[in-house]
């Protein structure tokens, strides 16, 4: 599960928002998690905690909230979510998406003109959407 | 940012394989560097940065092998290659990705792909100086490139370009490789001298090449590995 | 949007020469068919897509002439073809580009350039599927696509890849040429038929086509240009 | 000068915009020319005069303003405006400029690191700000 590597960046981010604002303490970050990636929320969060283990983030609070992933077609310029994508992806595809989300140009077509030429609008990878300072 | 650095942290040499020009011998010469480098007792990581086109896989026959997780992504060894390539998720289907996906997945490999130790992480770049060179330029600080151009007029011309911008820009050019000659010309080895770069030598156009492809033993015993050897010595 | 099409307008058949691989001789067969559909009194165009590493003013031996102004930007004539390239505006000198900007440069020269009546307007394209390609196919509606590789399994593999995309989204593909046959094998003509598509015939690798680049009457004198001849019967 | 081919386009531009509006009369447009590009407004204003002659847009006026060109790099984050461009522009370098924005990669380099690695942020091509109708 590359969840950990997820988490890695996630902790570095924060650190350096932190870092940039003089904060004495991080009492919360909220996250985001775009929804392409199929992130599992339960391996986030133990790595999270395992690896801010005696670090200045091991009393921070995680708040994990969800993006809905939207596409847009470049040509026939139709927006759609996730959700309503017409050819499902099987296990292998998922996998593959989860891992780089840019594989949906592989696996993933306009439902209406069938165009691979589309871009991801919303719901694409893991963000810091904000933190919770003290000075 | 920060990730990536982590990650690039514990290679000691990253050997970017450019040309400019497509079909020269990039992913040939590449690959071939990195059994060797393997051979000899080093720990070697290839990175196919060819995203339409990933050929490392196919020259070192990688079969049924996909990368293992495990707080990262850990890339399968391939006859002692540990190889990185969006090929292990698309297989044979097309990948078509416009510039700032192509940026994204380069980020993305860099960011969850975890080396460990390695003495020679050498990257198969594509044709061109667009995204992926502007990238490898950008996020891989340690990149030393190293120039493959056949002796033609058109290839020349196009590598050209290339290294004047690597030389504006001052990242380490290692210096020009000359593949696939035929018969004796000295427009390489001149042309290296106007930009003030080494030439390295020339890899001999091999006529049974193409029967090694996909047979790394196989490969290791041409005449090209040799010459590719030969250059070795010289970089 | 609207500008480009108008443009494009009096041009009866847009050819685009692709094949995702790079090195297997687009450019020389792009302009090799210019120089014989003009020959035949066509009136020919001739749009150099590969800004990275433009070849056909190398071959065409355009040298000291510039598009000319006048509500817009007129091609120069060489050798009868009106030939559009970045390269009158950078030179020699390297144009690094990311994805967007090749978009844009692409929606610039075909808003700006005035063809006027043309027959055959061919688009010597850059190796990959990236943001060229997907740009022809959104921009150039006209387009008919013909497939160039070599008989090396590299080429042939990522030349499927781009086949595939194109015949999954309908656009015309004219057939596979095999270029740079060195002894005879059917692999080409085998993976034409698996992938449904017409296979054109082959182009011998020509020893002595090096010294014909910048010599459009000796090109047109060369084994090399009577194989390509052949190929246009068919197509 | 291929002014006439951009006011081409922005013509084509102002009747698509006008039809998705209903407009009955244009009465005028506001025109943005980036200066990156370097066009001149006199041959421009004459192009669009010609052009528009018996067409809806015969009597519309037009308001050309024009917008500072910025740039930032991508490899040490550096903004910058054309005017400080150290590296002052010969004329054939503006003549390419001027006729395909995108070749200032060839020209321009970020000042402060040499990168000829930046985006234009502002004041690229010419475009259609808004434009006033009667329904
Ligand atoms: N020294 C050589 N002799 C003969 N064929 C070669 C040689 N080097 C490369 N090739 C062939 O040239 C083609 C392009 O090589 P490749 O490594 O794919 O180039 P690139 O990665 O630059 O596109 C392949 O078909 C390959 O087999
Ligand atoms: N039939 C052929 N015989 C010999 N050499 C060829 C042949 N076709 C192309 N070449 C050479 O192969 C190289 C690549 O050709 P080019 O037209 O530039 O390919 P591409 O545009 O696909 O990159 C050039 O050096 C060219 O001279
Ligand atoms: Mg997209
Ligand atoms: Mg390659
Ligand atoms: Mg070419
Ligand atoms: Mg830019
Ligand atoms: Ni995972
Ligand atoms: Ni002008
Ligand atoms: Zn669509
Ligand atoms: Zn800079």
């Amino acid at each position: 599960m590359h969840e950990w590597a997820l988490a890695e960046g996630v902790i570095s981010t924060i650190l350096t928002v932190a870092k940039k604002k003089d904060a004495k303490e991080i009492t919360e970050a909220e996250i985001k998690i775009g929804c392409l990636q199929q992130i599992d929320e339960n391996i986030f969060t133990t790595a999270f905690r395992e690896l801010v283990k005696h670090t200045p983030l091991e009393k921070t609070k995680i708040k994990l909230k969800n993006e809905e992933a939207y596409f847009k077609c470049r040509t026939c310029e139709l927006e759609w979510n996730l959700t309503n994508t017409t050819n499902a992806l099987g296990r292998e595809e998922s996998e593959a998406i989860h891992f780089i989300p840019e594989l949906a140009h592989t696996f993933i077509r306009c439902p209406r003109c069938g165009s691979p030429d589309f871009a991801v609008t919303r719901g694409r990878g893991i963000w810091v959407e904000h933190i919770k300072i003290l000075k | 940012m920060a990730t990536i650095n982590k990650r690039l942290k514990d290679i000691k040499r990253v050997i970017v394989v450019v040309g400019g020009k497509g079909g020269v011998g990039k992913s040939l010469i590449a690959t071939t560097l990195s059994l060797v480098l393997s051979k000899r007792g080093h720990s070697v990581g290839l990175l196919d940065l060819d995203f339409h086109g990933p050929s490392c896989h196919t020259i070192l026959d990688a079969k049924g092998v996909m990368p293992t997780e495990g707080e990262g992504i850990i890339p399968p060894e391939i006859h002692g290659i540990k190889l990185m390539s969006v090929v292990y998720y698309v297989g044979e289907k097309p990948l078509p990705l416009r510039g700032t996906e192509i940026s994204n997945v380069f980020t993305e490999l860099l960011a969850i792909t975890k080396w460990g130790r390695t003495d020679y992480l050498i990257v198969d770049a594509p044709p061109g100086m667009g995204e992926e060179i502007l990238d490898v330029i950008r996020l891989m600080k340690k990149g030393e490139f190293l120039i493959v151009t056949t002796p033609s007029n058109l290839a020349l011309k196009t590598m050209s370009r290339l290294v004047k911008l690597l030389l504006e820009i001052r990242v380490p050019v290692l210096g020009i490789v000359e593949n696939m000659r035929i018969t004796k010309t000295k427009l390489t080895e001149e042309l290296a001298k106007g930009l003030d770069i080494k030439y390295l030598g020339y890899v001999s156009f091999d006529y049974n090449l193409e029967g090694c492809i996909s047979n790394p033993k196989k490969l290791l015993k041409t005449k090209f590995a040799d010459n590719v050897k030969n250059i070795l010595k010289v970089v």
